[in-house]
């Protein structure tokens, strides 16, 4: 069966904090993904994520505070509007858009954590693996 | 090329049973930078932390990777320990292999392939990781506490005896909160009033305090230390500075209203003071129902008052405040019986909850303290009350146990039995849960000296026939259903935040569960503190809990106020975002998504500046930057990407 | 007399099958008793609606078995709807009669007994239900 | 407005009354119902087992039909039918696996059936839906002193996945009611179960209910009990007669169809009801009140 590479960024404050509570809670969910603890979803760079599909991620997973719940007020929605944009021209680079997911995760919601990395890791395995061949190299 | 020393902890057996350790150490140890490589069973223990040192000193290492714990848990600890051996405190890094790795995959050989992807990445970062030092901040030492129940006052109380200003912010017109309407408490049964107006009254005295009741926080900005607290101070219609409390336009006010206070039992007036022992002792309009307001005319208040004090001004006036520390205490409400539809969704009037029945003991309550039903005022001879009412219940209402009604309950049945020799108290319950000090032997004393009837079931429905609520009940101990035709029914309904504290915390940037209470930073060691530095929680705002209970975790928050406080100087992390003026044309696309006005645009020099004290670090900048002159520390770009290449296997 | 428990005796394969029929997890159930509150049929039972899910935890089926108490259910799901840990009580007590049922239970429909004036006076709705329910 | 209707078993012998009412108020409220054609049985109270699924066929092959009808909901007056119909919906529509099935057992069935192309509502429902103020406008009589007890019984709010209303304080009918003008008694024994179908085997339990249940209504100033459903109504007015026959004192209440006195009110000719299924003629409290 084929494994999918997942990197995911999540935000310290919210989605990180959410991936200890899925952890205290002894929920298991897909091991294929690994995560990168950033302060902010904010920090998320396009190029950073484009990188990873380019290093040879099948998905990548943004996660963040609610709108509205920012820690840092308004991070999340800058990060809303970059991903928004940066999928728009995903398709362009040959990289099908489904496989960048940008979720909403709070402190709280453990349980939503584990679903949504589960869902997400069986989402890229159903897609198959990036293929690098379509990447427009000089694109990225 | 740096040397790193990477420390794996076993966790007793939370990692180890999971993470082939001998494995991942035999993975890593040839990884570039790795200098040392080494396994303890407790690594956050003083032997590990000693290990740790020893090492950073013999080895002479620039870069330690704990692979251990969340970093939420454990980064500051292990950041002290490093410091202590000399190394800066800023390149030690967590590598999380128990809550994001070892607790959550059962499959050892594919927990074990991830811890290593994990430490490989976090060893990346380490490698590029620089020396920070901690940017000094100034602090106000005046603390601001919301809400002023029990644990509001006490927190308040104690911040101020130790000699720091407190603004102590309630919702309400008086201070009091819950326990001021409660009857008297278990287990001692000694009355609540007497216990809490002393304290309410040293409040509206102490020179350090400052009252701001019939007062919200509309807005918050800043961080630990330099709080800016915007507060809203409602409109009372009249001049508290002028009024003396006197009370007189109170008597002569014709409209009369169902009293909050007394949960609707008793009267109160459109001008009004919540209850005679009310701090501060002034009076407020209540403007929806003055007829003044509503149609100009009536203005009796006006008239009769002797000093002139009433203005009927409806501006609410706002204020701002300097603090540099924040106490979140709003307390709690109970479950309304009006949304419990088979229990008479509040249309039986002898059916009521727990808050409305300690009103009915209370010596000030309405009916003076005598035991009579709202309906028609009878004595109720056989009263039943039922616990775990909306509390416990996962499919219809609320999963969790609201951990007093059981106590209360106890002492509801007691109490009726001191004043009702005649009548027969029955409690349903489900558990009988009375861990506290002397509260099994105030449970054991109800049922053999008052006689209280225990009956382990829960009541399916309550229904009125003539002028009884019938209770259809079961007992589990006899498997018998029960039925009882009771004169009054007492429900311990649950216990659920207070209204508007979702708001409140957005402002506060706090975190709140999936029930409404306020989440801390650690469940066993931070328990008085938020995930958010400088906001601190008291009381049943984090979750249901008792009198004792919440006193001393509001003593537990005031000293971790004053702990604060007695700084010299505040530490601002310095994972910030600088400029690097080389490259740095001063386009200003980094202001535009600066969330604190850090960043500044100097038009005449090409470049923008950073004032790194309001710098939080979120980073957005560093991401918005077309150039890369903005970095954030430790976080940089190049940091990223090669945590990138490590999880992918290309790292190294 | 004793019930003795062991771990075999615990989770019986007839536990599990009732717990598969029925669709329901019996293990959520804490005992509050709210099914025989408000139970519409529970003093013509020989258990009582708790006792039976707790007898379900403690694998003894046969003791249940031996009740009348899933025939005397009118399967009116009350205590499912009431049930605080989403126990589906009610569904229990089908899947305890298919299972008596495919044991070869005895015919309890007593439709044999009636008259055919009672029979002809019953609505289609009642002789139809009452056979649905009783015997399948 | 068209809507599918169907009728199921009793609708047509025991319970005419309850057609016959329901179909001439809809007439007033220019609601046309109209019956599905080779409608079969609708498989008689849902099947709560997991794993017997041709008790699912019965209930599927209704919907099937309704499907074939080209309207998108279908009508149902008795409350069983109602409650087999949604819950056998909503079971293959959550169970992928046992649609397949159950449809494989339906080969010859042209038409497949997924659980969700057909919206099942009762009567009280429907006319819930009808704007209040059209359903005042077409009152003729004035039945303001008129003190009625309503009564749901246990499959129109159980389970809660197919509840019509509030599963422990449905409000639908009294809300129906007092639009038409009459008044609402409370009654805590309106979702409590008549004991069903166990009045063929164990008639004691039955009248026992019958008993709690009217006693409630009686004491509670109701002059007739209102309902939904053919079982309820054989219960309760049968077995009513049965404890009067043998206990005098025990006082009676005419139970009719809630369509059954709409109907009346919205001035359909009252001849129109066959009274000689009623086991506790209503006549008289209907004639006293002016209704007739």
């Amino acid at each position: 069966m084929f494994e999918p590479k997942i990197i995911a960024f999540y935000c310290k404050w919210c989605t990180s904090a959410g991936a200890d509570l899925a952890g205290t809670s002894r929920l298991q969910y897909a091991p294929n993904i690994v995560g990168i603890r950033v302060m902010c979803s904010s920090r998320v760079d396009p190029e950073h994520i484009l990188n990873a599909f380019k290093e040879g991620a099948d998905g990548v997973l943004i996660g963040g505070c609610h709108p509205g719940d920012c820690h840092y007020k308004s991070g999340n929605y800058v990060t809303l509007r970059r991903i928004t944009l940066l999928k728009t021209m995903m398709e362009d680079l040959g990289i099908s858009a489904d496989r960048l997911r940008l979720d909403w995760i709070s402190a709280a919601e453990g349980k939503r954590f584990a679903e949504v990395v589960t869902e997400f890791t069986e989402q890229i395995r159903e897609k198959g693996p990036l293929k690098k061949e379509s990447l427009k190299e000089e694109a990225v | 090329m740096k040397k790193i020393g990477v420390f794996l902890c076993h966790c007793g057996i939370n990692i180890s049973a999971t993470v082939d350790i001998e494995k991942a150490m035999e993975a890593l140890k040839d990884y570039p930078g790795v200098a040392h490589i080494e396994d303890y069973k407790y690594m956050c223990s003083d032997p590990g932390q000693q290990l740790i040192k020893k090492k950073i000193k013999d080895l002479g290492l620039d870069g330690v990777v704990v692979c251990a714990c969340s970093p939420t848990l454990h980064e500051n600890t292990f950041r002290l320990t490093v410091k202590a051996a000399g190394m800066n405190e800023y390149k030690m890094e967590m590598a999380n292999i128990r809550e994001q790795c070892s607790w959550v995959h059962k499959d050892k050989t594919v927990a074990t392939e991830k811890a290593i992807k994990i430490i490989k990445s976090v060893i990346e970062k380490a490698r590029l990781d620089e020396a920070l030092d901690p940017i000094e901040v100034d602090i106000t030492r005046k603390a601001m506490v919301i809400g002023a129940g029990v644990a509001g006052i006490q927190t308040a109380l104690n911040i101020a005896n130790s000699g720091y200003e407190v603004i102590l912010v309630e919702r309400e017109p008086s201070i009091g909160g819950k326990m001021a309407q409660l009857s008297e408490t278990f287990p001692t049964l000694d009355c609540s009033q007497c216990i809490l107006t002393p304290k309410m009254v040293e409040v509206s005295n102490h020179p350090k305090i400052k009252l701001m009741t019939y007062s919200e926080v509309v807005d918050v900005s800043g961080f630990v230390g330099n709080f800016k607290v915007k507060v809203k101070r409602k409109a009372t219609g009249l001049d508290w500075d002028v009024c003396n409390g006197c009370g007189l336009c109170t008597e002569k006010c014709p409209k009369k209203l169902p009293s909050e206070f007394d949960q609707g039992l008793g009267e109160r007036k459109a001008i009004y003071r919540p209850f005679p022992q009310a701090v501060p002792n002034r009076v407020v309009i209540d403007f929806e129902n003055c007829t003044y307001m509503q149609s100009g005319k009536c203005g009796i208040c006006q008239k009769v008052c002797p000093v002139k004090a009433i203005d009927f001004d409806k501006e609410d006036k706002f204020v701002e405040e300097e603090v540099g520390a924040i106490i979140c205490a709003t307390g709690f409400e109970t479950y309304s019986v009006k949304d419990i539809p088979e229990f008479g969704g509040g249309k039986l009037p002898d059916v009521v909850d727990g808050l409305t029945f300690e009103r009915i003991l209370s010596a000030s309550g309405p009916t003076g303290g005598e035991v009579r039903r709202p309906s028609d005022g009878k004595v109720p001879k056989d009263i039943v009350f039922l616990e775990c009412v909306c509390s416990r219940d996962p499919e219809h209402y609320l999963p969790y146990c609201s951990k007093v009604c059981c106590m209360y309950t106890v002492k509801h049945a007691m109490l009726y039995k001191h004043r009702v020799h005649d009548g027969q108290p029955y409690v349903f319950y489900m558990d009988m849960r009375t861990g506290g000090k002397g509260y099994e032997e105030f449970y054991q004393r109800a049922a053999e000296e008052d006689k209280v009837v225990f009956i382990r079931g829960k009541v399916s429905k309550l229904y009125q026939d003539d002028d009884k609520i019938v209770v259809c009940g079961v007992d589990t101990l006899s498997n018998e259903t029960i039925e009882i035709r009771a004169d009054m029914v007492v429900l311990a309904t649950a216990i659920v935040p207070s209204k508007g504290i979702r708001e409140l915390t957005k402002l506060l940037k706090i975190q709140i569960d999936q029930h409404g209470f306020l989440s801390e930073a650690h469940p066993k060691l931070r328990p008085v503190e938020s995930l958010t530095a400088g906001v601190y929680l008291a009381g049943c705002a984090q979750s249901p809990r008792d009198i004792p209970d919440t006193v001393s975790q509001a003593s537990g928050a005031a000293s971790m106020v004053c702990t604060l406080f007695a700084n010299e100087k505040l530490k601002h992390e310095p994972i910030i975002v600088g400029v690097n003026e080389d490259i740095c044309s001063g386009c200003g696309i980094c202001t535009v998504v600066c969330p604190y006005d850090a960043r500044k645009t100097n038009l005449e020099k090409k470049l923008v500046e950073v004032n790194e004290v309001l710098c939080e670090g979120c980073g957005a900048c560093a991401a918005a930057c077309p150039s890369g002159a903005a970095q954030q520390n430790n976080y940089t770009d190049n940091q990223i990407n090669a945590m990138i290449k490590a999880i992918l296997g290309k790292g190294g | 007399m004793a019930i003795s428990l062991n771990k075999e005796k615990l989770r019986t394969q007839e536990c599990e099958k009732l717990q598969e029929v029925s669709g329901t997890n019996v293990y959520s159930c804490y005992q509050c008793g709210n099914c025989t509150a408000g139970c519409p049929c529970v003093d013509a039972m020989d258990i009582p609606p708790h006792e039976v899910i707790r007898l379900a935890q403690f694998g003894q089926i046969e003791k249940i078995l031996d009740s009348n108490t899933m025939w005397i259910c009118a399967s009116c799901v009350t205590c499912s709807v009431r049930c605080p840990r989403s126990v589906d009580i009610s569904g229990v007590m089908e899947a305890l009669r298919q299972i008596a049922l495919q044991n070869g239970n005895e015919d309890v429909t007593k439709l044999g007994e009636l008259s055919s004036e009672e029979l002809e006076e019953l609505p289609q709705i009642a002789v139809i239900s009452n056979f649905r329910k009783l015997t399948s | 407005m068209e809507i599918s209707y169907y009728p199921g078993c009793t609708l047509k012998t025991k319970a005419i009354n309850f057609e016959t009412s329901a179909l001439a108020l809809l007439e007033k409220l220019d609601v046309k119902a109209i019956e599905l054609k080779d409608w079969n049985c609708c498989g008689v109270m849902f099947s709560q087992s997991q794993d017997n699924l041709m008790k699912q066929l019965a209930p599927i092959r209704t919907l099937i039909r309704a499907k074939e009808s080209g309207r998108d909901r279908l009508l149902t007056l008795c409350s069983m039918c109602y409650n087999t119909l949604k819950r056998s919906a909503l079971f293959i529509q959550e169970n992928e696996d046992k649609r397949d099935k159950i449809n494989d057992f339906m080969d010859l069935e042209e038409t497949e059936y997924f659980g969700n192309e057909i919206e099942v509502v009762n009567i009280l429902t429907l006319l819930d839906e009808i704007d209040k103020d059209k359903l005042k406008a077409s009152i003729v009589k004035d039945a303001k002193d008129l003190k009625v007890a309503t009564y749901y019984g246990c499959l129109l709010t159980r389970p809660k996945e197919v509840a019509i209303d509030n599963v422990e304080d449905p409000q639908i009918m009294e809300n129906l009611l007092e639009a038409a003008g009459c008044k609402p008694v409370y009654f805590p024994f309106k979702t409590e179960c008549c004991a069903s179908f166990q009045v063929v085997s164990r008639k004691d339990i039955a009248r026992e209910r019958t008993r709690k249940i009217v006693d409630s209504a009686r004491k509670n100033g109701a002059e007739m009990i209102l309902l939904a459903c053919p079982l309820c109504e054989y219960n309760l007015d049968k077995l009513q007669k049965e404890l009067h026959e043998e206990d005098s004192t025990f006082e009676t209440l005419p139970v009719l169809y809630v369509t059954q006195l709409l109907a009346i009110l919205a001035g359909v000719d009252p001849e129109i009801n066959d009274y000689s299924k009623h086991y506790i003629d209503p006549r008289p409290v209907l004639e006293r009140k002016g209704l007739l």
